[in-house]
């Protein structure tokens, strides 16, 4: 399976190689590894509908966890070869849909490779490696939005599908760290298996829920997939109808037979979460006027549905589920075909311009009209058993408080979904109010070959459900090992459920006979923000925050960064020091008189550079802290270091004076009081603090130090009696390499930048 | 250790901290000349009281530690070699602007102005 | 393997001294730096091949016996690093020998970049505390000289903050040298770690958070991290970017040592912890507020420190491996994100996303080059910076220090956030139609360039596809962290 | 260069420097057993050049050190590094010091080790970055 994902990446580099020689042609180059994919996966179809999945393990990183373990089980071979299936037609459809432009070959290969990550994530049996592929799809999916990038919305739509799944995503991973831990395992088939039940199982899975409401675009994360619908539409068909908005589906689909009851909240949240989101999408849908924003929001509202119908986590619903999931990806792809087809020959999709289109394009109307009849669920097309036993379910009862909510939600949500299944197809192919005369052209057999198809098998399923049957029930039974003996049905007699199925499709065709009101009184209802200005005002929040952020912290001032990090220096130490530190038993003040005397003189010429106010005065006293320290050094036993410190001064000084004759004799600007006093706490808080320090990490020592050792080998093994200059040449001779490399360095430097010229002098 | 040793030490950073929180690169470098010196006298004042000079001539007493005496030295020798090159610095600063002032970062203040909103991206 | 063991160190500075003396002969300092760092770069894949089968190879300098001679040492943790940072001393100088800016300065250039080479691998290898303390003011001259290359007035201002903020650390390094040695009489790493193990506790935590806060300027961790985006960004694009692979690294490098090495018995830590989640945070927003590619850039580079300090603080196998496999992989692809943005603004005469737009559509392999380092630095599947996440997040929560792991995990968002500002600023859009750079840009090699980031960008990919391997080598390179012993049985005589 | 400059200090000076520069140089030879050795030799020997600075500016120090300062610095660092490399290219570690003897017209033979040449290059580069100072900083061209 592994070969499949690395063939999609192999024609995703073969389309972006290709692209510019073959213009659109290069989608039929790119369909060839979703084709051979469909071939597959038809050839293991027998034995893992027969209920033996086949297993592939490839260690990655084991020790992360990382194993690239593939499994291929019914359900993984229905989602996938819708993955597969619906990615042949749609490449096929865009090699006629595309012009030749520079973005083509991009486009393809961006197709492809998310068709390949799609996959992954279907036959993915690995948590990591599903997050892996996951925010593969999210990556592709923001280019592909983007694809058209001179355009300020295309960019814009981008980003939030890229921020609202990829944080979701994120959220996610943080859910399967906690999951594998919790199970000791990252593998999916042992973890539902087995499922853990320890404290941090009820985050994971909310963490996790995070990701997949906000892929599969629930409320209230559903925002930015109306925004994706500037991709162009052979990518709005397949990512955000077909395919990747199901991954979200499919996961609660993998995760709810095993934790739907054993965890509290995951029914209760995910049912209403669903239904909230299916009530909500088909509202929306029964006002929009572009036909891609109504089969977006109704791309909404049906994931809603599968949502709902998944997260129950029964085996009736779960059935229910796969059925819908399979019909909805026909119809939808067809549909979203359909509108590409008609803004491509009529030259707009919005309903107000268009009308009675079945006289100009008969056969795409015809293809439109049985997707849009299967999608309001009327009988002999393929959702009407799926949604009968959806309803079934929902009937049945036995989920105490949320049966009724259940069955009004769902009841409620199909009637919405056929209120506007009706307005698009009346609106825009049968009747239509802008009854514009359209002089559309009949289109190319590409662009219509692949949603007949669809249309095709909306018409088969619905005939003969048998044919249905044979890959939704292996793809329950995968989910639910006890889900045997459930099958779809074309008549199941008079029962409770085809009378739901009546009261949703004639509340439907009210709602679309009174569809005017029904906008007017959303127009009156609207009181929640729309979720694409909450996420625009997050993001100004957020920008705003990290200007005030990056204001406050990184002011650009020297003084206040040298002071943070000194302050920084004296207080993380300091709260140890004074909690615990111990001063010294024995003091001595002084050894002798002339160190006496010889400090204070050197504490005056420090105060003398603090307060002086001429350059040469500064310096001068600079000089003579230098000097007082070298008299220090010779008293305290140290005379190469005081020649060292007397000739280093000497030449200082020098130094200075050759810079500070070119500049002004006194110091400029005179200092605010306030920053003159701050100034003078920070400093005499590090002068405390220093000594402090100083005098408790001498009371600290316990041992001699390892000077015994230099005094003891110096003559004898170096050959010198000058012992710090032994260690100097000899013991610690890297320290005097390193020493003067600093020196040359600096020599280089001093010279380069002296030398330079200077450019821009004013 | 000897206390005011330690003192002059303390007074040393103190003095080299408040000519540092300046904006005259002049008084800054001074300011970390002075810190130097504090710290050569702190690390020669860890290695314990003071003694004779660490020269091996067979007599007997005290001898100084002789290993902060090498590492102040190669310390002193370090700030040194930077010290000049700070300098150089300075030198072509003031080519360059006539001054020795240290500017804030151009950057950091239009982003602090944005942020009050006194200006926009 | 002894012998091998100066020579990361010392051919450098060898060949820096040659480089000097050939001032005038640009072709032959190239071949001299090329040459050199290539063997230097042998020489430490053979030091982590016997590092990682006999648990480290150390030396005394001038055969010394230990608390006397000072001490190399290249344990695992020391040779990964060194390893994968020589790579990129040689890959940047082959960029650099493409580039226009570096190019007009070669005399000065090379010679100081090889004395760049010396300090870096000579703060990894030595196991004394001056020494470090020496390699450190190398490397840092070093970077001064290279920061003020061409000596621009922009350069020349934020350089000033740059040596003083770095003069200032240096001073504190050498007070916390001088208090530490006052405490314990010692500057050897591993005597250290045995005397001041011995310390009262107090005393031995105020040693030890002053080395961290002297580290953590030099790693531009919280509070700390100022300088770094006002200095790097003005610097030529070569020497950016290997300041912002190797600089800061060195500086985590010395604290995670420091930390576990010295005061192994005060973490883990919650401060660190705070520090970590605090400079994950405040870097991040900090990148998000500008709008140009290496200020940017600069500002993740503190984001992304927070991430290998979040190892530190964890303190656990585990999230010690996490940080050394981060710092592996930052190393490489914060390399690859500034010779990208160079070459960004190589061809669009700008790294402003004001002024440029659409080089997508002019340079598509650019824009593959930048994709593929920006998306491994938000920590995306399946670049390197999602293993190395994932090491991370996974110890975050097996030491159920879930707080950090949550900052760690909206940062890595924002992080995707700013990313996606650059490319959709940069890459997308119509194309801009800026006149290509003004002064030099004549002489810029734009195919080494070009081949050194593409280079780079695969070993990104390579680190991620080896993930395996490179985590259990940070693994065993992360519990020999944890015991200290091992180390200081080798070094001190018994 | 200086058209006012001193006669009597251009004496002193003619006189003072060559004495500094042997003081220099004993300073450094006798560092291994007395106080003294490259650091301060080297710091002697600028200072000597300093003087030559007060006397006529850099022009003058350019006359009394023939020689590029680089050259001195790269002579330096090399003779220090290559001194390194002796002990360590004979079987032993880097730096190890070897035991000299050399024959000195005058002084007869003096034993060492190899810490002496070490100790030249430290000088060097001293000598070397003073020089280097005195030509740039206080060169008078860049008003």
């Amino acid at each position: 399976m592994l070969i499949l994902i690395l063939l999609h990446a192999l024609a995703a580099l073969t389309a972006l190689a290709l692209g510019r020689r073959l213009g659109p042609r290069v989608f039929l180059v790119a369909a060839l590894a979703p084709l051979v994919s469909v071939g597959l996966l038809a050839g293991r179809a027998p034995g893992v509908l027969d209920g033996r999945p086949v297993d592939e393990a490839l260690r990655w990183a084991p020790s992360l966890g990382l194993v690239a373990a593939f499994r291929l089980d019914g359900f993984a071979l229905l989602v996938g070869g819708l993955v597969a299936g619906i990615g042949v037609l749609v490449m096929v459809y865009a090699s006629a849909y595309f012009h030749r432009g520079p973005a083509v070959g991009r486009a393809a290969a961006l197709l492809v490779a998310f068709a390949g990550a799609m996959l992954g994530i279907v036959l993915a049996d690995d948590l990591l490696l599903i997050y892996v592929f996951w925010e593969l799809t999210s990556i592709t999916s923001y280019l592909l939005i983007g694809i058209e990038d001179q355009k300020g919305s295309a960019r814009a739509a981008a980003l939030h599908a890229l921020l609202v799944t990829g944080g979701g995503g994120l959220a996610m991973l943080g859910g399967f760290v906690l999951l594998g831990q919790e199970a000791g395992t990252y593998r999916l088939s042992e973890i539902l298996a087995a499922p853990p039940s320890g404290g941090l199982v009820g985050p994971a899975l909310a963490l996790i829920l995070v990701g997949a409401f906000t892929k599969s675009a629930q409320f209230p994360f559903h925002g930015w997939l109306p925004g994706a619908m500037s991709a162009p539409t052979p990518i709005s068909a397949y990512l955000h109808s077909a395919t990747m908005v199901k991954a979200g589906v499919y996961l609660i689909a993998r995760l709810a037979p095993a934790f739907a009851a054993a965890v509290a909240f995951w029914r209760p949240t995910v049912v209403l979460v669903g239904l909230a989101t299916m009530l909500l999408g088909g509202w929306r849908a029964l006002r929009e006027t572009d036909l891609k924003l109504l089969l977006a929001y109704g791309t909404v509202s049906q994931l809603g549905f599968m949502t709902t119908l998944f997260g129950v986590g029964l085996p009736e619903w779960t059935f229910a589920g796969a059925a819908i999931l399979l019909t909805h990806a026909l119809f939808k792809a067809a549909l979203f075909m359909v509108v590409g087809i008609v803004d491509h020959q009529a030259g707009t999709r919005d309903l107000r311009h268009l009308g009675v289109l079945w006289r100009a394009l008969p056969m795409t109307a015809a293809v439109a009209v049985v997707a849009a009849a299967s999608m309001a669920g009327l009988p002999l097309l393929a959702t009407f058993p799926a949604k009968e036993f959806a309803f079934e379910a929902a009937l049945h009862g036995g989920l105490g408080r949320l049966d009724p909510v259940l069955a009004v939600g769902l009841v409620g949500g199909s009637a919405l979904t056929a209120a506007y299944a009706f307005r698009f197809a009346w609106g825009a192919f049968i009747g239509g109010r802008g009854a514009q005369p359209t002089t559309a052209k009949p289109p190319a057999r590409a662009l219509l070959g692949p949603a007949l198809v669809l249309s095709a098998l909306s018409i088969a399923l619905g005939v003969a459900p048998v044919l249905a049957d044979k890959v939704v029930a292996p793809a329950a039974q995968a989910l639910h090992a006890d889900a045997s003996g459930l099958h779809l049905a074309l008549w199941h007699g008079i029962t409770s459920a085809l009378v739901a199925s009546a009261i949703a499709v004639g509340v439907g065709v009210v709602l679309f006979v009174r569809r005017y009101a029904v906008v007017r009184l959303q127009r009156r209802l609207q009181v929640l923000p729309p979720a694409s200005a909450v996420y625009a005002r997050a993001i100004e929040r957020l920008l705003h925050g990290a200007d005030l952020v990056t204001g406050f912290v990184q002011n650009g001032s020297l003084p206040i960064y040298l002071g943070v990090i000194l302050l920084t220096a004296v207080m993380l130490p300091a709260a140890h020091l004074v909690a615990g530190g111990s001063l010294p038993q024995q003091w001595v003040v002084a050894e002798t008189p002339m160190q006496a005397l010889v400090t204070v003189l050197t504490i005056g010429a420090a105060i003398g550079t603090a307060v002086a106010a001429r350059r040469f005065v500064a310096v001068l006293f600079l000089g003579g802290v230098g000097y007082g320290v070298a008299v220090l050094f010779v008293i305290q036993g140290a005379p190469d270091l005081a020649l060292t410190q007397f000739l280093v001064e000497t030449l200082a000084l020098v130094i200075f004076v050759l810079v500070l004759r070119h500049l002004p004799e006194r110091f400029g600007g005179s200092p605010s009081r306030r920053s003159h006093v701050l100034r003078l706490a920070v400093a005499g808080i590090v002068g405390v603090f220093v000594t402090a320090f100083a005098l408790v990490a001498a009371a600290a020592r316990t041992g001699e130090s390892v000077s015994e050792e230099f005094l003891a080998r110096s003559l004898p093994e170096a050959g010198g009696r000058n012992v710090v200059n032994v260690i100097l040449v000899d013991f610690r001779a890297i320290d005097t390499l390193g020493e003067i490399t600093v020196l040359g360095v600096a020599a280089l430097g001093v010279a380069a930048l002296v030398r330079t010229k200077v450019d821009d002098d004013t | 250790m000897i206390v005011l040793l330690a003192v002059t030490v303390g007074a040393l950073y103190a003095a080299g901290v408040y000519l540092l929180l300046q904006r005259t690169l002049t008084r800054i470098v001074i300011g970390l000349a002075v810190l130097a010196h504090g710290a050569n006298l702190l690390l020669l004042l860890a290695g314990g009281r003071a003694g004779r000079a660490p020269i091996v001539d067979g007599e007997a007493g005290r001898v100084a530690d002789p290993l902060p005496q090498a590492l102040a030295l190669t310390a002193i020798v370090i700030a040194f070699g930077v010290s000049a090159f700070l300098l150089a610095l300075a030198h072509r600063s003031r080519r360059q602007t006539h001054d020795d002032i240290v500017q804030d970062d151009v950057e950091d203040r239009r982003i602090a102005r944005m942020a009050r909103g006194e200006t926009h991206r | 393997m002894r012998v091998l063991l100066p020579l990361p160190i010392v051919l450098p500075l060898l060949a820096a001294g040659l480089s000097l003396a050939l001032y005038r002969h640009v072709r032959l300092q190239r071949a001299l730096g090329i040459t050199v760092l290539g063997a230097v770069l042998a020489a430490s894949v053979a030091l982590l091949v016997e590092a990682d089968t006999t648990g480290a190879v150390t030396t005394q300098v001038g055969g010394w016996p230990a608390p006397v001679g000072i001490t190399l040492v290249a344990d695992r943790f020391a040779a990964l690093v060194l390893v994968v940072s020589e790579a990129m001393l040689l890959a940047v100088l082959v960029y650099a020998i493409g580039h226009p800016g570096t190019r007009d300065h070669a005399g000065v250039f090379h010679p100081v970049y090889l004395v760049l080479a010396a300090g870096v691998a000579g703060s990894f290898l030595t196991g004394d505390l001056f020494n470090l303390f020496v390699s450190f003011e190398v490397m840092l001259t070093a970077s001064y000289v290279l920061l003020t290359l061409g000596g621009a007035r922009d350069q020349v201002r934020t350089a000033m903050t740059y040596v003083v903020v770095s003069l200032l650390a240096s001073t504190l390094f050498v007070t916390a040298v001088a208090l530490i040695y006052a405490a314990t009489g010692t500057v050897n790493m591993a005597d250290l770690s045995v005397r001041l193990a011995e310390l009262d506790p107090a005393t031995r935590q105020a040693l030890g958070l002053l080395l961290l806060v002297v580290f953590g300027v030099k790693a531009a961790i919280f509070p700390l991290f100022f300088w770094l985006p006002d200095s790097y960004p003005t610097a030529p694009t070569p020497v950016t970017a290997i300041f912002a692979g190797l600089l800061t690294k060195v500086g985590v490098y010395a604290i995670i040592r420091s930390q576990t090495l010295l005061f192994p018995s005060d973490g883990p830590s919650t401060l660190i912890l705070f520090i970590a989640g605090a400079t994950m945070l405040v870097g991040v927003l900090g990148a998000i507020a500008q709008n140009d590619i290496k200020r940017i850039l600069s500002f993740h580079i503190i984001s992304q420190i927070g991430y290998m300090v979040m190892g530190l603080g964890l303190f656990t196998v585990a999230g010690l491996a996490g940080a050394v496999f981060y710092i592996l992989h930052h190393i490489v692809v914060k390399t690859t994100l500034f010779l990208v943005g160079g070459l960004v603004e190589h061809r669009a005469g700008s790294g402003s996303l004001r002024h440029v737009t659409g080089l997508l559509h002019r340079t598509p392999l650019l824009a593959v080059l930048f994709l593929v380092p920006a998306l491994s630095l938000a920590g995306l599947p399946p670049f390197s910076g999602f293993a190395a996440k994932l090491a991370l997040v996974q110890a975050g929560m097996d030491a159920d220090r879930f707080l950090v792991v949550g900052v760690s995990l909206v940062v890595s968002l924002l992080t995707l956030f700013s990313m996606t500002k650059i490319w959709a600023g940069v890459f997308w859009g119509r194309p801009s139609s800026v006149a290509r750079a003004g002064a030099g840009a004549g002489a810029a090699r734009v195919p080494l360039m070009t081949g050194a980031t593409a280079l780079l960008a695969a070993g990104s990919i390579a680190i991620a596809l080896a993930a395996g391997p490179v985590y259990d080598i940070s693994r065993r390179a992360a519990a020999d962290l944890l015991t200290p012993a091992i180390l200081v049985d080798k070094v001190l005589p018994r | 260069m200086t058209p006012e400059r001193s006669l009597i200090l251009h004496r002193a000076v003619e006189v003072v420097f060559p004495i500094a520069l042997v003081f220099a140089v004993f300073l450094l030879f006798a560092g291994h057993n007395a106080p003294g050795g490259g650091f301060v030799g080297g710091l002697v020997a600028g200072a000597a050049f300093v003087l030559r600075y007060v006397d006529g500016g850099s022009t003058e120090v350019r006359r009394a050190a023939r020689v590029h300062p680089e050259t001195l610095v790269g002579t330096g660092m090399a003779m220090a590094a290559i001194t390194g490399a002796v002990g360590w290219l004979g079987g032993g570690s880097f730096l190890e010091s070897r035991k000299l003897s050399i024959d000195l017209p005058l002084l007869g033979t003096a034993k060492t080790t190899t810490s002496l040449p070490f100790d030249i290059g430290v000088m060097l580069v001293v000598v070397g970055l003073v020089v280097m100072i005195l030509r740039t900083l206080g060169s008078e061209s860049h008003k």
